[in-house]
């Protein structure tokens, strides 16, 4: 599936905390404009493949490539600057900043420091997330839900080819979501760009994603269209427990 | 001024140096207590006797504060002319605030290596040098019959200002007497644990110290010697060892150790022995130190009167090259740069007691037996 | 037996209930189901003392709640799984859990209550030794409830237990949740899968921004229509 | 509207500050070296607060950087080591050099990059607190055996002989207050202010967002030291003497931070407010009862930390306006 | 330098291991306070010093040996201790900022040792009994009595605190709301409390330690900052938080202590201890004894 479509690449990660084997030899590609989706039952290293692609963690063997560059452990906020950016299981915005400010942080330096675009690349992208009108409430003042969306705004800002979500509706509402779905929606549609998203919601991942990739105790078990991951044996064993309508 | 002479002192009343300023402040007030009892100081102009008044500040024993305190002192309280506070940083900073405000500052308690290069106009020193005062072992030593002279002297000082000083001192007066030290090494102020320096004292064999330290380091280092069964015929020490509670927190283990001073109520200056009895009534104790605070008010109360008024010029003309015959550290004779030498004195302690040394005491030097035979 | 009248709460000048009243009986399992700030949290952290009430009155088995610190409630029998799980990260499992029986009156019990916990989550005992702040988010929800049952609490307050979890983990979690209900615990549930939540709930309140917007038993409320359009409309993407 | 009027505010309060030398008999008074220490304090403070108000990292050892401040003035300005005295050829161009002043900052500033550098990249929190704390301590050894160049334990004096009026001293620490204050409230409001802050509120997500967290924090203890430097500096015009005792004094440290907090951290003007307010009480306290002082500077500390923690520009402005 | 034979190496082994048990039991308390309130108490020190004159005042007045007069100074430092905590930081352990607790802590030393100057005089005060400076044979090597006694203190001291957080439920509640206040509350563990133990143990152990400092070494009510540095350089080496790394701490820095005095130079102790604690805190700042734990 290598070609010059792909924006992300996994080659063999694997990550061991102590004993502890996390992630084992995971191979893994998003396409430019590709929505996957990754699911996988609590504690399969979802987050912890995350915190390897963004450099939180250097994995103890194998190599991420970004857009053909080796990008494996560079500084995080290289990374970003190289175009991947991300929203975190447990949310988190700056505190003290009203939502304007959060979102200017990742478009004054996620781009690489363009200043003089960065206002309006903000405003757009508090626009995309609808938030405009909440744009100088301080963010510690919030919901879950608007500090999830900010946290998306915060990314999109910094220009990124991909986008890497986490878990983004957990602990919202059917009605949350449903904007939420229309966010992610038109981030790809209307930014172009390509989104990894780990969620627990598989309903909305099997109704959103054109690929869907499962990983179980740190192994890939299944990478396929929806259609194809909702009948596979192995995937409904190991985490959907019944088949999802 | 007008009908009193009011002079300011800053004086370490708290911080690490409150010990001391605490003497320092007896002194002063003791002085100023005697001038009014005997109607003040004459001055010729106003054709009278004018009363003293002594304002005290608190420097809080840091450098910064002695300026804000004389600051203070001269802003609020409006005092004429002031006294000094306590060791050498503290009388360095206090003696360019006080030439700022042209109001003369009479110290002693500082080093002249400290205060000289300053070439200050209104303030004057007398103190002994580190130079002369560390001769003292060696012309102790000299007196001895050649088989008691020490063969493999040890120096030992703490890290401080006065203890570099100090330890520069003793190497030059060891060269000029023929000595060289067999072992040579600074601690840390406030160290806690000696056991490796005197694994290493032990091990170069000395046999007599010279300590520059602290009351409570020295102490320690003391005892720390005793319950390693380390002791050496010859001990003396400076600065940590004349106080009172030195002795009181070694007990007998005190004795046979030799300590330096500034003065001694033994001095046959008119005046030293009753000031002495006054501070032992008082305390309980003796002292090394309150006679040079005392004189410092003295040589200022007969500056003051010589030059007819506070005025810091007129002062500085009363002291500079001039000499003063009747303090109870004796004689001073200050040269053209304000600076006045005192002796250093040594002593022994003997069941509680400083028995004068040197100079010219009367008290014949006993070395000190091994811990065990005593 | 717990009773809740006319409930505010504000945080300094920003009101986040605005007299609220609702009821849990002895035995039942009540559910709150609401939009994100409805206020469900502060509703529960109000009832475990862990913010003060504006105004209002909560009782418990007709004692009053209001001015007593959250450990005195904890031990008045009411055990609650906050939002975001609470662990003690550095510590292990094991110890998580005998400090769920912290309270004297469990302490007696501990060693029976931890063998059902296990029983109940056999994943934990796995990790018996393990520190809890090294589980996945999934595995840490499991041990904030076990944690919360050591006190064998007369009221177990839950707090978006099935957060994070994977489906087959929150069927396995809404089952715990039924069993301990048949074991005769009440509960008070707050929930986004509310679909879920209304099916297992004797009785539930519908909190809209601060205020009770509806209430009603779980089977009734799923059959509302104004329920079923606001808030388990089946996504239509 | 309020953030405008306490622009206005602080403006007018500089201006009668400025004018305060004008006043008659201004000079005589002890008013101006009360002034001229809470200036020095202010400044310290300012600087803490950058690097911990602003920046979120607590650091326990402004004081190093005071002293070497102090040190690289007095050093340069005894003149005996690089190119002669320059003071005893130039008295009067010497004497306040701002050259020799930005130059102590910035020897400060180069000592904190240095030691930033390892000491941001591996600690947080309370082991970056501790780290600069056994900074300060290693510094202070460092000056005490330095030898001739430091002037060992005893430190170096500088030529006191122009000191005639503390009117330079004045104007330099007033000029300092303003000058870091503005300065400091204007990069908060630029592109660096908006990474200090990301930095502060939450690590990580600043560095998933870009920002090279490392850079903004070292240079925020970097621009923090260079502040203490300038104090330093202007300490070493005013007391002349430089003993590592005295500018490695734990004080500098304690002192300022006390009244950052007192004032308002992450405020600009709550260190200026703090500073006064603090030495204010200190030294009236001193007047009053030399002899007990202590006791109720250490009460006053307690009682202030009990009934103002958030700090007097929190208490009595609105969060929003005490931010900038 | 020549290696210095055996015997010396031994004797400047246990003479420092002595030296650095006073380090150690000043930072087992530190080590427990910070561990439950995130509290740099820079009034350890000058705590201990006020222990060593009220050990020297039962000795004076009322010839209480010191050793003894650790039954006193034990209880009176727990009750002294949950006091100091509800009046004086029970407060401000709820605010967020741990700035305000730090200033209390400094508020405090700045108190304690004004008092002790205004009440004992700023000069150095010493116990002397009839063991004072007297020296034992130890593994075939002269060492001090007293600190023998005070390196008992320590360990016994130590051993109690870890007992009594590993084993005991209260104990655990302590390390728990440690962690996470709001949690532990929700346990029904008052955080005030076990907040309140940790301070009456930490001040306990200030009491012990201050009969191990009075029968060794004079001391003036400035003294104790030094301890309270020494004790965080034990208790980084040591991993804060880690109630015996922080014993194993001090005992090691007073190693490297002895063993700087003697090797390099006494001047440079201070720096060499400091430097240590530098290279420990970046890189292994978990301290010498714990195994890595990260998060994200
Ligand atoms: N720093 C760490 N040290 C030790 N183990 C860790 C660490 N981080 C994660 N783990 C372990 O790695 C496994 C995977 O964790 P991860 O958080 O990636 O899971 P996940 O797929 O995101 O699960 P969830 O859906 O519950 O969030 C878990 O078993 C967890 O306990
Ligand atoms: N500590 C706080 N300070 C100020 N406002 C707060 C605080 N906590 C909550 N609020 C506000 O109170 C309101 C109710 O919040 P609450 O957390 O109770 O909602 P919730 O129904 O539990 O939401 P969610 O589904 O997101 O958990 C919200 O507007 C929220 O912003
Ligand atoms: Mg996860
Ligand atoms: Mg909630």
């Amino acid at each position: 599936m290598q070609s010059d479509e792909t924006v992300l690449s996994l080659e063999a990660v694997t990550k061991r905390f102590g004993g502890l084997v996390v992630l084992d030899g995971i191979d893994m590609v998003v396409g430019r404009g590709e929505l996957v989706g990754l699911i996988g039952p609590n504690g399969a290293g979802k987050s912890t493949l995350f915190n390897v692609m963004t450099a939180i963690y250097a994995p103890t063997r194998g190599k991420v490539r970004f857009k053909g560059n080796d990008i494996t452990g560079a500084a995080p906020h290289l990374i970003c600057r190289h175009g991947i950016a991300r929203t975190f299981q447990l949310v988190r915005t700056f505190l003290t900043m009203t939502a304007f400010e959060n979102v200017m942080v990742g478009a004054v330096y996620g781009s690489g420091g363009r200043v003089r675009h960065a206002r309006e690349a903000a405003e757009t992208a508090l626009d995309l997330v609808g938030l405009g009108a909440k744009r100088d409430v301080t963010t510690a003042h919030m919901t879950l839900s608007d500090r999830r969306l900010l946290e998306i705004a915060r990314a999109v800002a910094s220009e990124p080819s991909l986008l890497l979500l986490d878990e983004p509706m957990a602990g919202l509402n059917p009605t949350e979501i449903r904007q939420m779905v229309e966010v992610i929606r038109r981030t790809r549609s209307e930014k172009g760009i390509s989104i990894l998203w780990v969620e627990h919601k598989v309903d909305a991942i099997m109704k959103v994603c054109s690929r869907v990739v499962v990983l179980d105790h740190g192994v890939k078990i299944a990478d396929g269209t929806p259609a194809e991951i909702v009948a596979n044996r192995k995937v409904i064993e190991a985490y959907l427990g019944e088949p999802v309508a | 001024a007008g009908d009193e002479i009011v002079i300011g002192a800053p004086v370490s009343l708290t911080g690490p140096f409150a010990g001391d300023g605490k003497e320092q402040e007896w002194a002063y007030k003791q002085a100023v207590a005697d001038i009014n009892k005997a109607g003040g100081i004459m001055i010729k102009e106003a054709g009278k006797k004018l009363p003293v008044r002594l304002v005290i500040a608190d420097d809080e024993s840091t450098e910064a504060k002695v300026a804000s305190a004389i600051e203070n002192l001269v802003k609020v309280q409006k005092v004429d002319i002031l006294l000094s506070t306590h060791s050498g940083p503290l009388n360095v900073a206090g003696a360019i605030v006080a030439e700022k405000y042209k109001k003369f500052y009479m110290i002693t308690a500082a080093f002249p290596f400290e205060w000289q290069p300053l070439k200050m106009k209104y303030s004057a020193l007398f103190f002994f040098h580190p130079g002369p005062g560390a001769e003292v072992p060696f012309e102790i030593w000299q007196k001895l019959p050649e088989n008691e002279r020490p063969k493999r002297p040890a120096l030992v000082t703490e890290d401080s200002p006065d203890g570099k000083g100090f330890g520069g001192a003793f190497e030059a007066a060891a060269k000029k007497y023929g000595y060289t030290f067999a072992f040579n090494d600074p601690w840390a102020t406030g160290s806690t644990d000696y056991s490796a320096m005197i694994t290493k004292l032990k091990a170069a064999d000395a046999d007599a110290m010279l300590v520059f330290g602290s009351p409570a380091d020295t102490v320690t280092l003391i005892r720390q010697m005793k319950e390693l069964g380390f002791s050496v015929p010859y001990f003396h020490g400076w600065k940590g060892t004349w106080t009172g509670e030195f002795h009181d927190a070694l007990g007998k283990d005190s004795d046979y150790v030799l300590t330096d001073g500034f003065w001694s109520a033994s001095y046959p200056y008119n005046g030293a022995k009753e000031l002495g009895e006054r501070y032992e009534a008082e305390y309980k104790k003796d002292s090394v130190t309150v006679g040079a605070f005392y004189a410092n008010a003295q040589v200022l109360f007969q500056a003051i009167e010589r030059a007819g008024s506070t005025d810091a010029a007129a002062v500085h003309d009363a002291i500079f090259n001039q000499e003063f015959k009747d303090t109870v550290v004796g004689p001073l004779k200050f040269d053209e740069t304000g600076f006045a030498l005192i002796p250093s004195v040594a002593t022994q302690w003997w069941e509680g007691k400083h028995q004068l040394l040197f100079p010219n005491g009367t008290w014949t030097y006993k070395p000190a037996p091994a811990w065990d035979k005593r | 037996m717990l009773e809740v009248t006319d409930l505010e709460v504000a945080y300094g000048d920003v009101r986040a209930l605005w007299g609220v009243s609702i009821h849990v009986d002895a035995g039942s399992v009540v559910a709150i189901v609401g939009a994100n700030g409805a206020g469900k949290t502060t509703l529960l952290k109000a009832i475990s003392g862990l913010v003060p009430a504006k105004r209002g009155e909560i009782k418990l088995s007709g004692t009053s709640l209001l001015g007593r610190l959250p450990e005195d409630i904890a031990r008045l029998g009411i055990a609650h799984v906050p939002e975001g799980r609470g662990l003690f990260r550095q510590m292990t499992v094991l110890e998580n859990l005998e400090l769920g029986a912290f309270q004297p009156k469990a302490r007696a019990n501990m060693k029976r209550a931890l063998e059902k916990a296990y029983d109940l989550f056999p994943r934990l005992k796995e990790r018996t030794g393990q520190k809890a702040g090294s589980l996945s988010g999934g595995e840490q929800q499991m041990l904030a409830i076990a944690r919360a049952t050591m006190s064998e609490p007369s009221l177990l307050i839950l707090d978006e237990p099935s957060i994070g979890l994977s489906p087959l983990v929150v069927q396995q979690m809404f089952q715990l949740i039924e069993a301990l209900h048949k074991q005769g615990v009440t509960i008070l549930l707050v929930e986004q899968n509310i679909h879920q939540a209304l099916k297992i709930a004797d009785y539930a309140f519908v909190l809209k921004t601060g205020e009770l917007a509806m209430q009603g038993t779980g089977a009734e409320l799923i059959a509302d229509p104004e329920v079923q359009k606001a808030y388990m409309g089946v996504l239509e993407l | 509207m309020a953030n405008v009027s306490w622009k206005w505010a602080a403006a007018l309060l500089t201006i009668i500050l400025a004018l305060v030398p004008f006043w008659p008999g201004a000079i005589d008074s002890y008013l101006l070296s009360f002034l001229f220490f809470v200036f020095i304090y202010a400044v310290m403070a300012q600087g803490w607060n950058l690097v911990a108000g602003f920046g979120g990292q607590i650091s326990l050892g402004s004081h190093a950087f005071f002293g070497l401040g102090a040190y690289t003035t007095a050093i340069l300005w005894s003149g005996n080591y690089l190119w002669g005295s320059l003071y005893e050829t130039f008295p009067r161009i010497y004497y306040f050099d701002p050259v020799t002043m930005v130059l102590s900052g910035l020897v400060a500033a180069l000592a904190a990059a240095l030691i930033g550098l390892p000491l941001l990249s591996k600690l947080r929190g309370d082991y970056f607190a501790l780290g600069t704390l056994g900074f300060g301590e290693i510094v202070k050894v460092i000056f005490v055996n330095g030898g001739d160049f430091t002037g060992g334990a005893f430190g170096v004096i500088a030529p006191s002989s122009t000191f005639e009026t503390l009117m330079p001293h004045y104007w330099t620490g007033l000029g300092l207050t303003v000058g870091t204050a503005v300065a400091i409230g204007w990069l908060m409001r630029s592109r660096y202010g908006l990474a200090l802050i990301a930095v502060r509120d939450d690590e990580m997500a600043a560095s998933a967002n870009g920002i090279n967290t490392l850079k903004v924090k070292v240079a925020a203890f970097a621009g923090s030291a260079f502040i203490a430097g300038l104090a330093g500096s202007l300490y070493s015009y005013y007391i002349f003497h430089v003993g590592p005792d005295s500018v490695f004094n734990l004080d500098w440290m304690l002192l300022p931070l006390m009244m950052t907090v007192v004032g308002g951290t992450g405020t600009i003007l709550g260190p200026v407010l703090g500073a006064f307010i603090m030495y204010a009480v200190f030294d009236v306290a001193r007047i009053i009862v030399p002899d007990y002082h202590p006791i109720i500077s250490g009460l006053t500390i307690i009682l202030a930390m009990l009934f103002l923690p958030k700090g007097l520009v929190r208490k009595i402005l609105p969060m929003s306006v005490a931010r900038n | 330098m020549t290696l210095p034979s055996p015997e010396i190496l031994l004797q400047l082994s246990i003479n420092g291991a002595l030296g650095g048990a006073m380090y150690g039991v000043a930072a087992v308390g530190l080590s427990l306070i910070f561990g439950t309130m995130r509290l740099i108490f820079l009034a350890q020190g000058a705590m201990i010093i006020l222990a060593a004159y009220l050990v020297r005042a039962l000795f004076q007045h009322l010839g209480i040996d010191p050793f003894l007069s650790l039954l006193i100074m034990v209880p009176v430092g727990l009750v002294a201790g949950w006091l100091i905590y509800q009046g004086l930081f029970r407060k401000a352990a709820a605010e967020e900022d741990r700035n305000i607790s730090l200033l209390i802590a400094v508020g405090v030393m700045f108190l304690v040792q004004n008092l002790m100057t205004v009440i004992w005089g700023g000069n150095t005060a010493a116990v002397v009994t009839t063991y004072t400076a007297s020296g034992i044979e130890l593994l075939g090597v002269r060492a001090s009595f007293t600190r023998s006694m005070g390196f008992l203190i320590a360990l016994a001291g130590t051993a109690l605190v870890v007992l009594f957080l590993r084993k005991t439920l209260v104990g655990k509640a302590v390390r728990a709301a440690s962690e996470d206040m709001t949690a532990a509350t929700l346990m029904g563990i008052s955080p005030h409390k076990v907040n309140a133990i940790a301070f009456a143990i930490g001040i306990a152990l200030a009491g012990a330690a201050g009969v191990a400092v009075a029968t060794t070494f004079p001391f003036n009510p400035f003294a104790g900052f030094i301890f309270s540095l020494k004790a965080l350089v034990a208790l980084a080496l040591g991993g804060i938080g880690n109630v015996t790394g922080a014993l194993a701490g001090g005992i090691i820095l007073g190693l490297i202590e002895a063993y700087t005095q003697f090797f390099i130079s006494g001047g440079w102790t201070n720096a060499i201890a400091y430097g240590v604690f530098l290279a420990v805190l970046m890189f292994k700042p978990e301290g010498l004894f714990s195994r890595p734990y990260k998060k994200a």
